[in-house]
């Protein structure tokens, strides 16, 4: 077995830190709601479906609640509702119809029950698909680890179950479905099934229940449970949760700093849309993948492997403090080294070996080259292999495979085939190689891991003298610095008042 | 019969989509790289998109590409062309030869002259076969003789001779500079000198033959990478039927 | 200028030699062997062997091929077409600024719209610039805003006014289902619409953006996969006293 | 460091019953001679050429005496020169002419002493060429190790010349000339550069000269001497060394048992001129390269094992006795296992090990993957990384390198550059992991090679109480079995006279 020998003091002492860092922004975020956490509830409560224009009602609702929204949107609702004594139907063409004016005056008693019983109801469906997740589960068992996870990416819903269904039968164990660029700049969820999507597919209601049921065939076809993942991460990051729960996904990327970071997402809006998104993700039991793997992509993998150790920390606090278990906390990491670098493979081996040896009982998903890859797709094979026996041997719970086609376009169909085949050949007969070597203590492997380990210590100590905004706005992460009024979707944050109320408050 | 038009497919259907890559004896830079996409323009592509391209030594540039094909396949030609038909149990071959044939048929093989390469030809006729199926000495209606590897011509054909074989099965692996077409051509015309060749069922078979190369050079079939025992078992008995019942 | 026709090299001079791999949508078999071989004899090529036909999946199959081209380009006409001379140096570009304009030239960055891929336009903007040579923040003779990634039309529209640029740079990384075709037409015609574009350089980049590609989009020019900051300089510089000097 | 816990006592053992084979080999061989032995001989003296039609002057000169050749060519020869007191040419022409005739009787006295110059002057132009190689490695250091070995295989040895200097340029190390199939059963060496060849191009003395100064002058170019290897297995062993020798090749693949198993060329034939083919490769500096590898294209890997471990036994004492030292005999051993195999790594990670321990100083050589490659070149890609990767970590000397296209021809200019860069990222990126890691004691990999060393020495103490004929004839290598009096050749072993002399013997 191979065991880096690093002090159990220190990974304590960056756990406390991180847990600071989380508290006190959880302490920030816990005074705001947004638009989307509002939309959010409603779509909890049942709401769904759109208008004539194709805008969601939850988006109508609440621009038409704008303006007190600092009260939230279930207060109002739940008034109308006790007063009006109908269903949520009825209210919500009420607060259409007349907005504020609809909300009746004096409070009626119990208001908060109609909606209480909505909001069980809403909780029930998502209890309901966890155990029908477990029963498929326990029947098709998904299969050894790592996962073999692989992203589809066609545009069209239709085509995306086309090229699912094919991945499953090569080996698949987790199935992405990319989401066409620029919908984590849209503040609004589409509806319906779309087949016009650029480098992937929209992610809607639907098109998580058609990729769904296409898998579940396919499950059965196989005898395994093949696991769906999307994204949360954008402008309606608890929007996304809800609906990924309501039809059953298994995985999903979560991540407000991916958005802070690369898509210039306001860090209050995301960060506190964050909170509520976890909180959904966990009571799903959908198993939450953080985006650590984006920050090699920009910044270097050699001099910046601590801040991809702190970021772990920190987004295991943020997910702890979420109500996330371990086992669904899936943190990010990457083999994103310059293939030039001399003993390269030694610092990816170091950094998959801590990471696995820190978080032990986590899902981690490891992140393959994208970065050095160019058009030798030869070589990008090669790297992809390199990167498979990393996460072999040091026993990745999540894999998401290469492509060799990285440099050029998203992957087709026999992409995927050949990056299925490298993974499974790797994973067979290498399958024991983990367990038979160990490592020289004191060696270049350990020296590594210990100095990474003391940098990302040190930045948590930064971080935590100042706050995660702070941290942000110097440029800790990605190379890449925002500040903390700008980016998209601030406006879309309302600072609570004392009446606001939420039957769906995450703690 | 009616079939839509087959085109490669990437991820949407019909997209076309390709990969390529080749050499040109060219100093890498902007004339190269023209003369690459002039290059795959005329193979009747659109659409691409060189990703690599890379100088591996002086005078020589690496390209990878992608490219759609401009073009269509038509499935219904195709399928025309190929017969398709359920394969015959190694029991029924048998007993097709028992009933019709009422001796066992003789099988000689051998890869020619300098070739080496025994382990195809040995899948074919060895009792072990290939994956997993028994080879041809496993059949009780054949008499195999496997002559092994280098035979000369001559030997070759006095073997036919002494074994009064039914079926010459040939082996050749090594293709390179044509050798293949050489052995096999002479081979022909030595089967037609000696008045062998009619009655004598002949096929070659290695990774880069073909039915059409083989017929092109004067054999009645080929069977190339990943051959079966069987269909070469069958092919046998129906074309002796077909040959002593019509 | 007389040359020798050009082809694909792989051991011997003028042998053709290219690889190829694609998929075909149809069951593995006869069939689809068939289907593949049409295709690539549809490419214009001979000689091909195909080295792998795999089910990659219920109802698809994956070919790896090699085969020859049956065709030679012409390397003098490619020739004519590119045109070759020692770049120029970045004192160079500064002097020619310097004593022909007399100011120093405003050059306006961005991805557009949904496009979040910053590190290709900022390897040609930022100091550090790319694979060692220096960005064009370094070059005295230019002013350079970059407006980073995700840049709406509208936005760029107001910069290019307030800063009075005389250079337009673009960069494109996702081409997925042609979004570079529609993000880059749509801003050539706000350009024309808003009487932008006579008096403004206009160039494009990304890993697929080729010359031609911008040209026919409406911009000056395009660079591709692996630019170096000093060639768009050398552009730049020469475009505008070009147009400034006839 | 990765080491095995081999007992010591069982490879000294393996050792003594190594050389009880090849003593009892070397017993019977010592009594004959063969056509190449003599023809050889003659080439040493200084005799080349061939007549108007292409026909060898050692060839002319072994035929005409071919009836007393149990007596050597060396005495008549002499016998001639001493009496007609004429050159080489004189005697040779005389010898052509007159054929036994020629003989002079009776003996004129001192007759040894014209034939043992010529002998000196020969065996001169060898270690001058040794000297300019050591002088030239000197001054341009091969490099590191493992060594990378690229063939070329165009036919036209003016192609190979290119992609030979290309490749050079690609980083080879080591380059060798594949030759033309078919040339080891030709009882003869071609003259002349050729240029038409099947997937390879013919061993000659002008073509070795060829692609010798190509390399020399890439050599300056690089800075780094380029090694040139060709092949000497099949009819014409000595001669083919004798040839390398004076065109200063560096490396030559050189086992009889190639020849007995692959090319059905008789075992008393090829065996007697081994031994005299191998002392010239000795003499001149050459390194020898084994053919053990080849045993796993017709057997299986896992199973055949120890049939690899036992020939590299017996060819470093057929070696040795030849009076090659150990730093001359690159053993011979690959990377063969099929890829389903679970576990397959360990036991290649564990063979490799194993002779590497073993054979400690000796330039191992270590060949990849080819019969499991087929025509999925991204697969072979991978499969060589993995090749490179244990070669890397166990330190391997001469590593030859794995071509993505091995399934479809002989390689192109560009695959040998992915090959080369494949291997120089393995080099780079994994430099030190081998020192790195440390082998469980007593776990799967030790098991196998405690296994494998125990199989080997049980099936050298079964081949030691018999003959390796009879180890041949019952098919225990390669699962190939040849009869003793089978296979071509044979007509050329002459059994000696007590007459015979010649001034070059081995021992
Ligand atoms: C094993 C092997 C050897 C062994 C052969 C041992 C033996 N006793 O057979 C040894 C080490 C001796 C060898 C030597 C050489 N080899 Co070799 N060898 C291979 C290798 C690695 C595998 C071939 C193999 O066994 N395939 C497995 C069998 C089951 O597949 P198969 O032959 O395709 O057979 C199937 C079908 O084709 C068909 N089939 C085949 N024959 C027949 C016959 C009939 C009648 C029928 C119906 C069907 C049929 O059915 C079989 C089962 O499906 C290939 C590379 C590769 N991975 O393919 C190179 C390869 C074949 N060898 C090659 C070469 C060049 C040589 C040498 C000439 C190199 C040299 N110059 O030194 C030497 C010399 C040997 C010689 N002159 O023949 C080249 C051939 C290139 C070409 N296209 O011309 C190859 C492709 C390697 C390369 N890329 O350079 N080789
Ligand atoms: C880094 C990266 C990211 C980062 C970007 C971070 C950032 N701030 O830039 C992150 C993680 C955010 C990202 C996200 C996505 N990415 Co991305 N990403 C890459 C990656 C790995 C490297 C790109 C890169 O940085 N190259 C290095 C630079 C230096 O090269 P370059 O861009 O080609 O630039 C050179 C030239 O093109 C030229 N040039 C470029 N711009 C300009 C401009 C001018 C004016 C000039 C003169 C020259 C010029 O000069 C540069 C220097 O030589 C590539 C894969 C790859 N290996 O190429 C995928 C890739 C570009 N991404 C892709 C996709 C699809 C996405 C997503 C849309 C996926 C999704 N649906 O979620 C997301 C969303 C982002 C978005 N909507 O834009 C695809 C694009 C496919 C296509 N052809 O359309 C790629 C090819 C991966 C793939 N195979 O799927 N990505
Ligand atoms: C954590 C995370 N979220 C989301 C995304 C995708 O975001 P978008 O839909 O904005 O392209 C990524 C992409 O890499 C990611 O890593
Ligand atoms: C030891 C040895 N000798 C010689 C050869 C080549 O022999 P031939 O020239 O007969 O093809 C090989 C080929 O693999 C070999 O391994």
């Amino acid at each position: 077995m191979m065991r880096l020998r690093i002090e159990a003091k220190q990974v304590e002492r960056c756990r406390s830190l991180a847990q600071q860092i989380a508290t006190q922004l959880e302490r920030d975020s816990s005074l705001y709601t947004t638009v989307t956490i509002e939309r959010t509830s409603l779509r909890l409560l049942g709401l769904d479906g759109a208008d004539a224009h194709g805008v969601p009602l939850p988006n109508l609702v609440v621009d038409r609640l704008r303006e007190d929204l600092g009260d939230g949107v279930c207060r109002p609702l739940g008034l109308v509702m006790a007063s009006r004594g109908g269903d949520l139907k009825d209210a919500v063409a009420q607060l259409l119809e007349r907005g504020p004016a609809a909300i009746p005056s004096p409070e009626p008693e119990n208001w908060r029950a109609p909606v209480a019983e909505l909001a069980a109801a809403g909780l029930g469906r998502i209890s309901r698909q966890r155990q029908e997740r477990s029963q498929r589960m326990q029947r098709l068992p998904v299969g050894r680890s790592p996962w073999f996870y692989v992203i589809v990416a066609t545009g069209n819903v239709y085509e995306d179950a086309v090229q699912a269904q094919a991945a499953a039968r090569q080996g698949a164990q987790v199935i992405a479905v990319i989401r066409s660029t620029a919908q984590s700049l849209l503040d609004y969820v589409p509806e319906g099934a779309t087949t016009e999507g650029f480098a992937g597919t929209f992610a809607t209601r639907e098109n998580f229940r058609i990729i769904r049921q296409a898998l579940d065939e396919v499950s059965d076809e196989l005898g395994r449970y093949v696991m769906l993942c999307n994204y949360c991460s954008g402008l309606c990051m608890p929007e996304i949760a809800a609906l990924g729960a309501f039809e059953r996904l298994d995985m999903m990327l979560n991540d407000a700093l991916y958005g802070i970071l690369f898509r210039d997402i306001n860090m209050r809006r995301t960060l506190t849309d964050q909170f509520f998104s976890r909180w959904i993700n966990g009571l799903a039991g959908i198993i939450i993948n953080t985006g650590e793997d984006n920050y090699l992509k920009t910044d270097e993998g050699l001099t910046a492997a601590h801040t991809v150790l702190a970021s772990q920390f920190i987004n295991e606090q943020l997910a702890l403090a979420s109500g996330i278990p371990e086992e669904q906390i899936g943190l990010g990491h990457a083999f994103e080294l310059d293939p030039e670098l001399p003993d390269g493979f030694l610092c990816e081996l170091a950094q998959a070996l801590l990471s696995r040896q820190i978080f032990d009982r986590h899902p981690l998903k490891y992140m393959p080259p994208t970065r050095y890859k160019d058009g030798d797709i030869f070589m990008g094979y090669l790297q992809d292999g390199l990167f498979n026996l990393v996460s072999q041997m040091t026993g990745q719970q999540v894999q998401l495979l290469g492509m060799l086609s990285e440099a050029a376009q998203t992957p087709g169909i026999h992409d995927r085939y050949l990056a299925l085949q490298n993974a499974r050949y790797i994973r067979r007969n290498l399958e024991h190689l983990g367990e038979e070597l160990e490592i020289r203590p004191g060696g270049r492997l350990e020296q590594r891991a210990v100095q990474v380990l003391r940098e990302c210590q040190e930045l948590l100590e930064r971080i935590a003298g100042q706050t995660l905004y702070e941290a942000l706005e110097a440029g800790t992460f990605a190379g890449i610095a925002r500040p903390p009024e700008g980016g998209r979707g601030l406006d879309g944050v309302v600072r609570k008042t004392d009446r606001y109320w939420n039957p769906f408050s995450p703690s | 019969m009616q079939t839509k038009p087959i085109r490669p497919y990437y991820d949407t259907p019909g997209d076309g989509m390709i990969q390529l890559s080749f050499t040109l004896p060219m100093e890498a830079g902007a004339v190269a790289e023209q003369a690459a996409l002039e290059t795959l323009r005329r193979m009747n592509l659109t659409d691409i998109a060189l990703v690599e391209r890379r100088s591996i030594a002086p005078q020589f540039t690496f390209f990878v590409a992608y490219a759609r094909t401009t073009f269509s396949v038509d499935a219904a030609e195709i399928t025309e062309t190929v017969q398709r038909q359920a394969p015959r149990s190694e029991a029924e071959l048998v007993h097709l030869v028992g009933t019709h044939v009422g001796r066992t048929l003789v099988l000689v093989g051998a890869t020619l002259e300098s070739d080496a390469h025994t382990v195809g030809l040995d899948a074919i006729f060895n009792q072990k076969g290939y994956a997993g199926r028994p080879g041809l000495e496993h059949y009780s209606c054949f008499r195999t003789v496997n002559l092994g590897a280098q035979v000369p011509f001559q030997r070759l054909l006095e073997a036919l001779r002494r074994e009064q074989a039914d079926v010459l099965l040939l082996s050749q692996t090594i293709t390179q500079k044509g050798l293949h077409f050489k052995n096999l051509a002479q081979m022909a015309d030595l089967l037609e000198a000696e008045e062998l060749r009619a009655n004598l069922i002949t096929i070659v078979g290695g990774p880069n033959i073909t039915p059409e190369l083989a017929k092109e050079l004067g054999y009645d079939t080929g069977f190339g990478r990943g051959t079966l025992p069987g269909a070469v078992a069958e092919f046998i008995v129906e074309e002796f039927l077909r040959r002593h019942h019509e």
